[in-house]
């Protein structure tokens, strides 16, 4: 089994995981991280974001590479709406943001299965082939996602390090009075990074309604892997994120490879568990101010 | 020389590179105010986590009045007779002023879960008996005209008496206040020195932690200067007015070229 | 608190008592229970559509004219939520509040299990699903279930699969870990050594999981000639189809387990060249086609699987109503057993499952073998259970 | 994250003197509940079940009570609430124990493992608290589903007898609202008394109550492992209830059920997980006319009451009786 042809897949699959797990975990730590609000809603806006691929390639006829960032920015304008009614009365107040988030969640699922009917179905694959680099296997749709992963996280990472609103989000996130005190309009940001948020989870959705399939319920299973990711690289890190997803997405595969799945499931949970117990703010969080 | 009631001797603790306290050595004899002085960062709120039980100590040794006590839970230290009180001032915003200072007392009410949870008859007379203390409290730090005044609608000034009113409650032998006079108007700063005295009177002794030089020696015969987490000198408050050492470190080096 | 405590209870108390609806008169109460909520909730829809289609036709007749009266049957169909607790408050409520004396479904094994403890007592007929073998039973007289489960199809399936591809040899079976998956496996492991094969690779994964290369590279270690997706869910038997020919596996991709050929078409696409499955619908019959015509006509999006199941169920209710000329529940489920042969959307009706379960309850159907060629599903074979 | 919505400073003063009101209140509530089989046509008997699901999980929603006052919110409690299903249920269908051991066991055990999980757990607080309980209650419904051994896997265990003594739905009801009516006795004694103080202080101000002498950890423990055992004997009175049980049962929407109860009841009394068992499980009852959009309606009940009434129905009832009581009603 640990022959190299293996070991190289395992290397692969675990990359082309960790970069829909990246995606999805960005904007879910951002929201936490800026608004201190854990985000339940985060994989309704993932499912809006393959329905939104959907309709733009199958009625609009968009191209592809045309339609993943419209139908994001789509659902992320969209987002605004819950941000407006639902959100921005609740920052900063934990308790009553995750529930309402979860209220949310239900209607957008619900309504998107009233709406779009709840059988599965999937994005047709626009890249097919399958490329064989001696024993290794990479399909192309996996390459396609990789690089859409690696030119987000870069757009990203440079948004929030080199502009003036990346850097008002990264001041709010650390203290809102400071961020406030110098005059950096918290609200107007707010809507910002939640439409960041948003239109990222939108994109991992496309991607995910594309690699897997599609159905008003596929927010769930991408919602926990964000949990996990955020926990493993700390609550509200965007570097943490990034390392978090990587992470993830080679311990799954390599531990499903080498011992099962369900072995895996319920190891993926001990680690994380293990990670919360001994370093509760992951690898690059800042420990919780105490109340 | 009059029984000693705390001792702290090689006290020493780093987060990570940082050396916030190193060899620290001061004691606090029965009875008396000892004045904690140091310029911002010199680890005077370390110092009294690391003594109160919140920090563990990497070295050194804390003794209350015969015991050895270093590393010890805060509540057993409470227990002990070692109390601290917070920088911002700690109260309970929506209890009344009443409430909060029988919860100073938990310590005296408390002797275990299963005697609280049925309220026996010696846990009934521990908190009748914590009742009568707290009037006494409210009385003598004046505070019976808003005992049943929400806490949070107290003026900052109220609020920090309070604080130490929920400080008294618990029966201190020794007690750590940090930075009582901060953010007080003149007038405010020596209603607290003048509530510190009265505490003082009841016999318990006393470490104040501020930088405000005016209120410290007022209120201390000795003082403790603390530069950089180690002790720079010791002795009365005019003594260490005039040390060179306090006023470089308080002021920067005072004729070095621009 | 003291006052509006007691009203706010009192206001609770009189909405429930007021709300259940007032029963029309020649009514006829035709319970249902699924899941409707969550992941499954495809399954619920499915008997919901399938029972009101049969309806439908029943009263377009003018509805059914039994002992001298004309009954007009109304569906009521509750969650089951997929848990015990969901599928006793289901049947509770039909059973109790709106007095059914007949209920289909519901189709997991929990909610089944669960209902079943509340029908049985009450004599209540159920037609219901579940691949539970603890569902039919000498004690349980009030139930039939309506869907063939692997007990009754994987034997003929894999005899055909050996008939058909003699060469093949090492088997890998992959199933999801709920209480379908756990049923199924023993029964399949059993199937295929009977039948000569090697079982080389078994595996239950997380019914979440989407992403299954890396359980699929593990397989691939192992040489295997036939994957097995067994009762794989549709979405995600689509999911190992598909990726199992982009992790490289050129052998022969085959479903005991769960009739969902289209729905799979529809994940795998391109990829889900010469994948063999079964259906018990077979267009080609005529009364299937004119149900396919029907649910096109009326719902349009692509059809469950199940919705078929449920809608055969309603139809062999009302025919056992007709042939008791009663709706007396005791009457009709005499009359249930003697049906064999009656034409179905699968064929004509047979029942069986008395050496395996003890009771005579277990529908039996031919299946249709099918195959996909070019995108296209083609029809290979109909083989018979019984 | 402590929660602590805004409280009114009445009901904040355990003390208060209003005892005698809430005291009236309680009794009343308690002979409406007592009158309710009578009360209901005996032809209605639907609404008995419903009574008693009511009933069930309103001792499941005051145990988790208990955690909220202590300002935490666990994910986990379907957990703790499968441990005392599964105990009660192997034990009488596995080794044939009489009923009311097996029911002590169910809640033993359970609180059993919340001794052993809570100072793992209690040592997080806010967000990574729930984050964590989130996760295990995942990985608990993971165990039940591969231990085919002990918990004989996802088919689940059937054929779970009820009490023998309490067998007819009406004597189950009884049994039901008797552990109910226990189970708040004992909740509303741990919160009026000192221990109670401390819980409020520990929600307030940790590091205050530590230091005014209250040994937190282990009063969050202690407190963790009662509210465990009180869930425990939900699980063992409702496996009895639907004869049959599974990991289907015990996933984070039943914990997720739990929460809610609390939130939309109110968190700031013990009336709150009452109101909310009420309010939740009657919900889907009236809305049965419209079976697809009941999901839909119950994101949005949620949404409205986060926005406009944190503190739930309980603080409705506050407002209200106050209104009456300006309005000389």
């Amino acid at each position: 089994m640990l022959s190299l042809p293996v070991l190289a897949q395992v290397v692969v699959n675990g990359v082309n995981l960790g970069a829909i797990y990246i995606l999805m975990a960005l904007g879910f730590t951002m929201i936490f991280g800026i608004m201190r609000i854990v985000n339940f809603a985060h994989g309704a806006f993932a499912m809006l974001g393959g329905f939104a691929l959907y309709f733009l390639l199958m009625d609009a006829h968009v191209p592809f590479l045309l339609a993943l960032p419209l139908g994001a920015l789509l659902v992320g304008a969209g987002s605004l709406l819950a941000e407006r009614f639902v959100l921005r009365h609740l920052y900063h107040n934990e308790l009553q943001g995750m529930i309402a988030t979860l209220g949310l969640s239900m209607v957008m699922i619900y309504l998107a299965a009233i709406v779009f009917g709840v059988s599965q179905r999937s994005v047709p694959a626009v890249y097919s082939e399958i490329f064989f680099f001696g024993p290794l296997v990479v399909p192309m749709d996996r390459l396609v996602v990789l690089g859409i992963a690696a030119v987000t996280l870069l757009l990203f990472f440079l948004f929030m390090r080199y502009t003036k609103p990346g850097l008002a989000m990264r001041v709010a996130a650390q203290d809102l009075e400071v961020a406030e005190a110098q005059g950096i309009n918290a609200a107007a940001h707010y809507q910002a990074a939640f439409f960041i948020a948003s239109s990222l989870a939108a994109l991992a959705g496309g991607l995910i309604g594309q690699l897997y399939a599609l159905s008003p319920f596929m927010g769930a299973t991408p919602l926990m892997k964000s949990f996990i990711v955020v926990i493993l690289g700390g609550l509200g890190s965007i570097p943490g994120a990034a390392l978090g997803g990587l992470l993830l997405g080679m311990a799954e595969s390599s531990l499903t490879t080498f011992f099962g799945a369900s072995t895996a499931q319920l190891a993926s949970f001990g680690i994380v568990m293990l990670v919360l117990v001994l370093r509760p703010q992951g690898l690059f969080g800042h420990a919780e101010r105490d109340s | 020389m009059s029984r000693q009631v705390l001792v702290v001797s090689g006290l020493g603790k780093s987060f990570g590179a940082l050396q916030a306290i190193s060899d620290l050595h001061f004691h606090v004899e029965d009875g008396e105010i000892v004045g904690l002085i140091g310029p911002n960062g010199a680890g005077k709120t370390t110092a009294i986590n690391l003594i109160s039980g919140r920090l563990k100590p990497d070295t050194g040794m804390v003794r209350l009045e015969d015991k050895v006590v270093t590393g010890f839970s805060t509540n057993s230290l409470v227990q002990r007779g070692l109390v601290r009180t917070f920088q911002s001032t700690a109260v309970y915003p929506e209890r009344s002023v009443w409430s909060n200072v029988l919860r100073g007392a938990f310590a005296e009410i408390y002797k275990g879960f299963w005697p609280a949870l049925v309220n026996t008859g010696a846990q009934k007379r521990r908190r009748d008996a914590a009742i009568v203390h707290v009037e006494t409290i409210l009385d003598e730090l004046g505070l019976q005209d808003v005992r049943d005044v929400p806490a949070q609608q107290l003026p900052y000034g109220r609020q920090k008496t309070l604080g130490l009113a929920i400080a008294i409650a618990s029966r201190p032998r020794v007690i750590l206040l940090d930075e009582p006079a901060a953010g007080l108007s003149a007038e405010e700063v020596d209603r607290v020195a003048d509530v510190i005295r009265r505490i003082n009177s009841r016999g318990v002794s006393v470490v104040v932690v501020d930088h405000n030089m005016r209120f410290i020696s007022g209120l201390c015969r000795r003082v403790v200067v603390l530069h950089h987490g180690r002790e720079l000198c010791t002795g009365k408050p005019a003594e260490i007015a005039a040390n060179p050492q306090v006023i470089e470190a308080y002021l920067g080096t005072v004729n070095e070229p621009a | 608190m003291n006052k509006v405590a007691k009203l706010l209870a009192a206001l609770a108390t009189a909405a429930l008592c007021l709300s259940p609806m007032p029963l029309l008169a020649k009514d006829l109460t035709i319970g249902a229970i699924g899941t409707l909520s969550g992941g499954a909730t495809d399954w619920g829809v499915a008997t919901q559509r399938g029972v009101q289609l049969a309806i439908d036709e029943v009263n377009a007749q003018g509805g059914l004219k039994i002992g001298g009266e004309t009954y007009t049957p109304h569906l009521i169909i509750y969650d089951d939520q997929y848990t015990g607790q969901g599928g006793a408050t289901a049947a509770t409520r039909l059973v109790n509040a709106d007095h059914a004396k007949f209920i289909i479904g519901p189709i997991g094994t929990p909610p089944t299990l669960a209902a079943l403890a509340i029908t049985t007592p009450a004599k209540v007929l159920m037609l219901d699903d579940g691949f539970s073998p603890k569902i039919l039973g000498p004690k349980n007289t009030y139930n039939f279930r309506i869907s063939a489960t692997p007990q009754e199809f994987a034997p003929a399936m894999i005899g055909w699969l050996k008939k058909n591809y003699p060469k093949t040899k090492r088997v890998a079976i992959v199933d999801p870990n709920d209480s379908v998956g756990q049923q199924v496996m023993p029964i399949l492991l059993k199937g295929y050594k009977a039948d000569g094969f090697d079982v080389a690779f078994t595996e239950m994964y997380d019914r979440s999981t989407k992403d299954f290369t890396p359980l699929l590279t593990r397989m691939m270690a192992n040489k295997i000639d036939v994957l097995d997706l067994s009762s794989s869910a549709p979405a995600e038997a689509g999911l190992l189809l598909k990726q199992a020919r982009q992790v490289g596996f050129k052998g022969v991709i085959i479903q005991i387990g769960g009739p969902s050929v289209e729905e799979n078409l529809a994940v795998a696409g391109p990829l889900a060249e010469d994948f063999i499955s079964f259906d018990f619908f077979n267009p080609d019959n005529p009364l299937a086609k004119k149900f396919g015509d029907a649910y096109a006509k009326k719902y349009g999006s692509t059809m469950s699987s199940w919705c078929p199941v449920m809608y055969n169920a309603a139809k062999i209710l009302f025919e056992a109503m007709h042939r008791a000329n009663s709706i007396d529940v005791d009457a009709v489920k005499a009359e249930l057993p003697k049906m064999t042969g009656y034409e179905t959307i699968f064929g004509p009706l047979h029942w069986g499952g008395k050496e395996t379960y003890g009771i005579d309850h277990q529908l039996l159907a031919d299946i249709v073998i099918e195959q996909v060629k070019d995108g296209k599903i083609v029809r290979r074979d109909v083989v018979s259970m019984y | 994250m402590t929660a602590r919505p805004a409280m009114t400073a009445a009901a904040a003063d355990n003390r208060g003197s209003r005892f005698s009101a809430s005291h009236m209140s309680a009794v009343a509530v308690i002979v409406v509940m007592a009158a309710w089989p009578g009360a209901i046509a005996s032809s209605e008997s639907f609404l008995l079940y419903v009574g008693t699901l009511v009933v069930l999980y309103s001792v499941g929603a005051m145990s988790l009570h208990l955690v909220f006052r202590m300002g935490q919110v666990s994910f986990a409690h379907a957990a703790f609430l499968g441990i005392g299903g599964y105990t009660s249920a192997l034990l009488l269908t596995g080794s044939g124990l009489s009923w009311p051991l097996a029911f002590c066991a169910s809640g033993l055990v359970s609180g059993l493992f919340g001794l052993l999980l809570g100072p793992i757990v209690l040592r997080l607080r806010g967000v990574y608290f729930v984050l964590f309980t989130f996760i295990l209650c995942e990985f608990a419904e993971r165990v039940f589903t591969d231990w085919g051994s002990l918990t004989n896997g996802a088919g689940g265990v059937a054929g779970i007898p009820a009490p023998p003594a309490f067998s007819s739905p009406v004597s189950f009801y009884y049994l039901c609202l008797g552990v109910a009516v226990l189970c708040a006795l004992i909740c509303r004694g741990v919160l009026k008394s000192d221990v109670g103080e401390a819980i409020d202080a520990i929600r307030t101000s940790e590091s205050l109550a530590e230091s005014n002498g209250v040994p937190v950890f282990r009063i969050k423990v202690a407190i963790f492992a009662i509210s465990c055992l009180l869930v425990g004997f939900q699980g063992a009175l409702q496996a009895s209830f639907v004869h049959y049980i599974s990991p289907a049962s015990y996933t984070f929407d039943e914990s997720l059920r739990f929460v809610v109860m609390n939130v939309i009841g109110g968190m700031n009394s013990l009336w709150g997980p009452v109101l909310g068992s009420v309010f939740i499980i009657a919900l889907p009852e009236l809305l049965r006319n419209w079976v697809e959009y009941q999901w839909v309606l119950y994101g949005v009940v949620l949404v409205l009451a986060m926005r406009y009434l944190p503190g739930g129905l309980y603080e409705l009832g506050e407002r209200a009786s106050a209104l009456l009581r300006k309005g000389g009603a």
